[in-house]
């Protein structure tokens, strides 16, 4: 999986597509509807893993790995954790929230229409997503991300790179000051 | 020594010894301060046993005996005093905290009670258990029938 | 206590405090835990992973030793007491035989006194190697455990060729000893100590200097001499807190007087510590060994006692120093062929009571480490 | 029909098919084929192995009732796994309980899908061959989380939360460790690389291994990795979720059966996976000893016989303790199934030495030798010490192995820029922060 598009042709791509997507979809009406908070948090991992799978056929294994490594190995564990800790059964019998579903479902209607409106407008002959513009620099994946990152012919993303990593580390500081009474 | 003490208090206590052993024989009202005076000028400060005996057919049934090892002095010396039935006798736990699982004991078998006691409850034997098994008038087959149908679910532990 | 059987059922009225509020949870021990040596339980108060306080609940082994010896005879408790602390049974023999030598006014003769000598310091090594072998399995260590009884087996091999039992001896009786040593005692005695005296420096080797075990042992379970005085923690604990006290020096029996031993003792009062005092002690109960079987005199090994015995009536307090600490015997004749009273004032039992003050402030690991570095044995505990 | 056989022969006779290259289904399936079959056995003989070894340490004989020297033990084991009930408890999530086993069994499995036996030995090769191993071995916690929460007690809960927080702390020190070896990689002719092949061809370009590699940043990597495979994979010293006198089995205290011997199978294929990872990043792979120093036709020819001699030398030990067995009509069948694993052993040892065969074999040979060697340091571990409180763990993992990654990592970084004229200068600073570490911990 080292080389472009043209090199490489696909191996029943539509196929491997529609089963992951179908994946995911379950996985995310799974994570919504159970009321046993562990099993929409296994069902979550499962929508995880399926769209790491989709990364790959888009030729981004990187992505896919650290897809893998971050979320369904790292975040989710911890989310398995909080959930252990709270009181399952209480949960179980306690009100969903679903209170406002009727402006969740406007909500959820209006991002799919812009989302539907986005990949189908043109304006002035050019598509907000064109095709045929994977490639920025050549390499493989994992070497195109850190193009992209750090080299300034492309327009760095540094910036915003490292303002993410801020914000990840202020999140880190007020969970703990607000976990721990005392330190 | 035991003359010193005797100073103080009189005719209550009585010094003897028996196959070399030291020991005194207190009156029940001398207790808490003869025990507490072992401790602090004596310099007592091991107590190492608290018990009691049973004679059913004495007036006073129980002797409570405590057992005290001095290690600057290298000596041992028992306290007796006589109690009567359902008499209480003050703890010993502020003069020695090992007093306390010694003193349940104590409680758990004869049925002594002990004042100022901070958690007075069985201890070998479960919470619910009637009877005090090292009384003489305890059948050494005895057993609280009651309580072994109810929680060990059997008819009988023998 | 705590029994499931009275917990409330769901409440969703008030708060859950079972998250990141939580202040204590109350956990249980045992009984049925493998590291609680017997039927121990424990209720913990934690706070995390800290103990806040603990109870015990002891009593699963409760037999009434003290009853059944007020209805047998002075001769037919004796094996009774074999049963208490089971895995040093020749000690308990020896600190009942003679309460009741001194209750009667007889001495058993020399020779006795020599064998009894070597068997109960062949006792205490096996119940320290047992010790050493169950605590550091308790830690995480297994190896140790193999070792340990390998060796011991030895000892038992030796009591089993004198008195037929391994564990539960019966070995000794009042006013000496039943049988004449087999041939060849003195051999299997001096072979063993010749053989043990290089598995202890192997036992040491494993965990003296190894960096976990020193992690997991320093500063673990610290009691102060002064506390343990004043708790009656008596043995090697008393000793690793620096408290140079041990029975066969301080008030000797038998005839501890005629040999030389020191008696080791610790600084910090830690569980580290309480590890080298035990392995001190097993060096010099071969030391002991050695001085009393080149020692053992000619002559009969039985006082002249009644066969029926009827002691005057009387009472008497003797204690030894048992593997655990202050074995003492609290009997009371009444001049018939039965006992009037027998207390056993337990090592263990006393020992045990210092859990609570030596958990305090540790971590749940700790509370597995400080009950074998106690060497409870809950037979002794709950008679 | 014809034209199928025509294909598959030409199929096989093509030389440049590498694992990852295109239309490689049918090696990989092979290959997927073999590795299952192998890691099994090699599980089943890591069980034998173990409790012999040990119980050798522990101057005891371990299994020897079940064939000879308890040879049958771990397939006489296996059976009974399989035919005891298997019991889900009445309070169990039994889904959830059901699930766990497997999540954990396929990500230890699925590792091996990387792992690189041999220049042409492996099912694959992915450019992120490395991201990949440590991601996928990642997911086996969620099987022990899950695993102790559905069992609903609270032992099996406490190991669970215990095992989870290890395995993401040492993570990230191991993570660590594996990037300063990474680093190492973009010296070798092909630049940098995370496909696990590459890796070892990195090694062997750079004529060192990585384990000596910048000496000593590559030793202390390799050391950094070594503590932290054994508190990823739950063995002793760090076996805090599983410590038998605290919480008696740990996440799978309530299982049995046939899902009790899943989770058996994924520690142990953990245990070889997290070691192929060492043996690759560090030990140079499959690379017989001293490549580049020894090569030449002779060379290579006494190297390539070695695995035949091992096999010999084995199937002698055998054929020496039938000689040892006692004779005794009780004991003719063991003696009669000891010299036959003798002769089964010198048979493969045999077909190893025949050219054809030796060539391809030596590889995975040298690869496995490795392992092997880590599998027996997991066993003396278990034999010698003690067990960690988890505090102390916590505190190994945070304050002691992750500050030594990360001024590892600097330092690795640096002096693969070529800053050389900072070779005097970061010895010596790397050693005082280590002095400076060891003074505040």
């Amino acid at each position: 999986m080292n080389s472009s598009l043209a090199a490489n042709p696909p191996v029943a791509t539509p196929f491997f597509f529609y089963l992951l997507a179908a994946v995911m979809i379950v996985g995310g009406i799974l994570v919504i509807t159970r009321k046993n908070a562990v099993h929409s948090a296994l069902a979550l991992i499962t929508t995880l893993l399926a769209q790491a799978g989709l990364y790959l056929m888009l030729y981004a294994p990187f992505v896919a790995g650290v897809q893998i490594i971050l979320y369904a190995g790292g975040i989710m564990v911890l989310f398995l954790f909080v959930i252990m800790l709270i009181n399952i059964e209480r949960t179980m019998k306690e009100r969903q929230f679903n209170k406002q579903w009727l402006v969740g479902i406007v909500a959820a209607g209006a991002l799919g229409g812009l989302l539907i409106a986005a990949y189908t407008t043109t304006t002035g002959g050019r598509t907000l997503f064109p095709l045929g513009r994977q490639s920025y620099v050549d390499g493989d994946n994992t070497q195109r991300i850190a193009m992209l990152l750090f080299d300034n012919r492309f327009g760095t993303y540094m910036f915003a790179f490292e303002i993410a990593s801020l914000l990840l580390l202020v999140a880190i500081i007020g969970a703990v000051v607000m976990a721990k009474k005392r330190i | 020594m035991v003359r010193k003490l005797k100073g103080e208090h009189g005719s209550g206590i009585t010094a003897l010894t028996h196959l070399g052993q030291n020991y005194m024989e207190v009156d029940r009202s001398l207790i808490p301060d003869l025990l507490q005076l072992l401790r602090d000028d004596e310099e007592f400060d091991y107590c190492v046993d608290i018990t009691a005996v049973h004679y059913p057919k004495r007036e006073k049934p129980f002797d409570v005996v405590w057992i005290l090892y001095s290690f600057a002095r290298n000596e041992r010396i028992r306290v007796k005093t006589q109690i009567g039935e359902g008499e209480a006798i003050e703890s010993a736990v502020a003069i020695w905290p090992t007093a306390n699982w010694l003193e349940r004991e104590v409680y758990d078998m004869f049925g002594i009670k002990f004042e100022g006691h901070p958690d007075l409850k069985r201890i070998l034997l479960p919470d619910g258990w009637k009877g005090f098994p090292l009384r003489k008038d305890y059948g050494i087959l005895q057993q609280d029938q009651e309580w072994v149908q109810i929680n060990l679910g059997i008819e009988s532990g023998q | 206590m705590i029994d499931p059987k009275t917990v409330s059922p769901l409440d969703l009225d008030t708060p859950d405090k079972t998250f990141l509020d939580a202040n204590e949870l109350v956990i249980n021990m045992g009984p049925q835990h493998p590291a609680t040596h017997g039927v121990l339980r424990v209720i913990l108060r934690l706070d995390g992973e800290k103990v806040m306080g603990l109870e015990c609940v002891i009593g699963y082994l409760h037999r009434g030793v003290e009853k059944i010896a007020e209805n047998r005879t002075y001769t037919m408790f004796n094996p009774y007491v074999d049963r208490m602390d089971y895995v040093a049974a020749v000690s308990n023999g020896l600190g009942y035989c003679e309460a009741i030598e001194k209750l009667l006014s007889v001495e058993a003769p020399p020779r006795a006194q020599y064998i009894r000598v070597i068997l109960t310091e062949l006792n205490r090594m096996a119940s320290h190697q047992l010790w050493l072998g169950t605590h550091a399995l308790d830690i995480g260590a297994i190896t140790p455990l193999f070792y340990t009884f390998r060796d011991r087996e030895e000892i038992l091999k030796i009591f089993e060729k004198y008195c037929g039992a391994r564990l539960t001896t019966h070995a000794f009786r009042i006013g000496g000893l039943q049988y004449e040593v087999y041939d060849g005692f003195e051999k299997d005695v001096r072979s063993f100590v010749k053989f043990v005296k290089p598995k202890i420096d192997e036992y040491e080797e494993l965990l003296t200097t190894n960096r976990i075990w020193l992690e997991r042992t320093k500063g673990v379970g610290v009691i102060s001499g002064k506390d343990c005085i004043a708790l009656g923690v008596t043995g090697p604990v008393l000793r690793a807190s620096g408290v140079q006290w041990d029975l066969r020096k301080a008030q000797p029996y038998a005839n501890y007087k005629n040999f030389e031993f020191d008696i080791p003792t610790g600084k910090n009062g830690d569980t580290y510590d309480r590890y080298l005092v035990r392995m001190a002690e097993m060096r010099q109960s071969l030391r002991i060994i050695e001085q009393a079987v080149e020692g053992i005199p000619e002559g009969p090994v039985m006082a002249k006692v009644p066969k029926v015995m009827k002691p005057p009536v009387g009472e008497v307090y003797h204690s030894i120093e048992a593997p655990k600490g202050e074995l003492g015997y609290f009997v009371v004749s009444d001049g018939s062929t039965q006992p009037y009273r027998v207390r056993v004032r337990p090592p263990s039992f006393v020992n045990l009571q210092a859990l609570d003050l030596m958990c305090r402030d540790q971590l749940v690991a700790d509370v597995i480490a400080v009950i074998g570095t106690l060497d409870i044995v809950l037979g002794e505990v709950d008679r | 029909m014809n034209a199928i056989i025509d294909y598959i022969q030409s199929y096989l006779r093509t030389k440049d098919v590498t694992p990852g290259g295109d239309g490689n289904i049918f090696w990989a399936t092979v290959y997927i084929l073999l590795v299952f079959v192998g890691l099994s056995v090699a599980v089943i003989a890591m069980n034998w192995l173990e409790r012999k070894i040990l119980a050798h340490m522990q101057v005891r004989l371990g299994p020897m009732r079940v064939g000879p020297h308890g040879l049958l033990q771990p397939i006489a084991d296996a059976i009974k796994l399989l035919l005891k009930e298997d019991i889900i408890p009445a309070e169990a999530d039994a889904l959830v309980f059901w699930v766990a086993p497997f999540i954990v069994v396929l990500a230890a499995f699925t590792v091996f899908v990387v792992v690189p036996f041999g220049p042409e030995h492996a099912i694959t090769d992915m450019n992120i061959g490395i991201l990949f191993m440590l991601g996928v071995s990642s997911l086996s916690v969620l099987g022990i989380v899950t695993a102790g929460w559905a069992s609903n007690s609270h032992y099996p809960l406490i190991g669970a939360l215990r095992s989870s927080a290890q395995m993401v702390s040492y993570e990230v020190a191991m993570g660590l460790a594996v990037v300063s070896a990474i680093m190492m990689t973009s010296l070798g002719e092909k630049g940098g690389t995370l496909s696990m092949i590459g890796i070892v061809e990195s090694q062997y370009q750079q004529q060192e291994w990585f384990l000596f590699k910048f000496f000593p940043l590559g030793v202390i990597a390799f050391g950094i990795f070594a503590i932290a495979m054994v508190a990823e994979t739950n063995r002793a010293p760090f076996d805090l979720p599983e410590a038998e006198s605290e919480l008696t089995a740990g996440f799978h205290t309530e299982y049995s059966g046939f899902r009790w011997s899943l989770f058996f199978l994924a520690e142990y294929s953990a245990m070889i996976a997290v070691s192929s990872i060492a043996v690759t990043l560090w030990l140079g792979g499959w690379l017989r000893p001293f490549p580049n120093a020894l090569s030449g036709p002779t060379w290579e020819l006494a190297f390539s016989l070695v695995p035949g001699l091992a096999f010999v030398f084995l199937a002698a030990m055998c054929f020496y303790n039938t000689a040892r067995m006692p004779k005794h009509p009780l004991f003719r069948i063991q003696t009669m199934g000891l010299a036959g694993f003798g002769a089964l052993l010198g048979l493969i040892g045999i077909v190893l030495f025949l050219p054809g065969v030796r060539e391809r074999v030596q590889d995975v040979f040298w690869f496995a030798a490795k392992v092997a060697a880590f599998m027996y340091l997991y066993i003396w571990y278990r034999g010698t010490f003690p067990r960690y409180r988890f505090d102390q763990l916590m505190r190994v993992g945070w304050k002691v192995l992750l500050p030594i990654g990360l001024g590892l990592l600097i330092c690795t970084g640096l002096w693969v820029m070529r800053v050389e004229v900072w070779h005097e200068v970061i010895v010596p600073a790397w050693l005082g922060c280590i002095g400076l570490l060891r003074r505040i911990f």
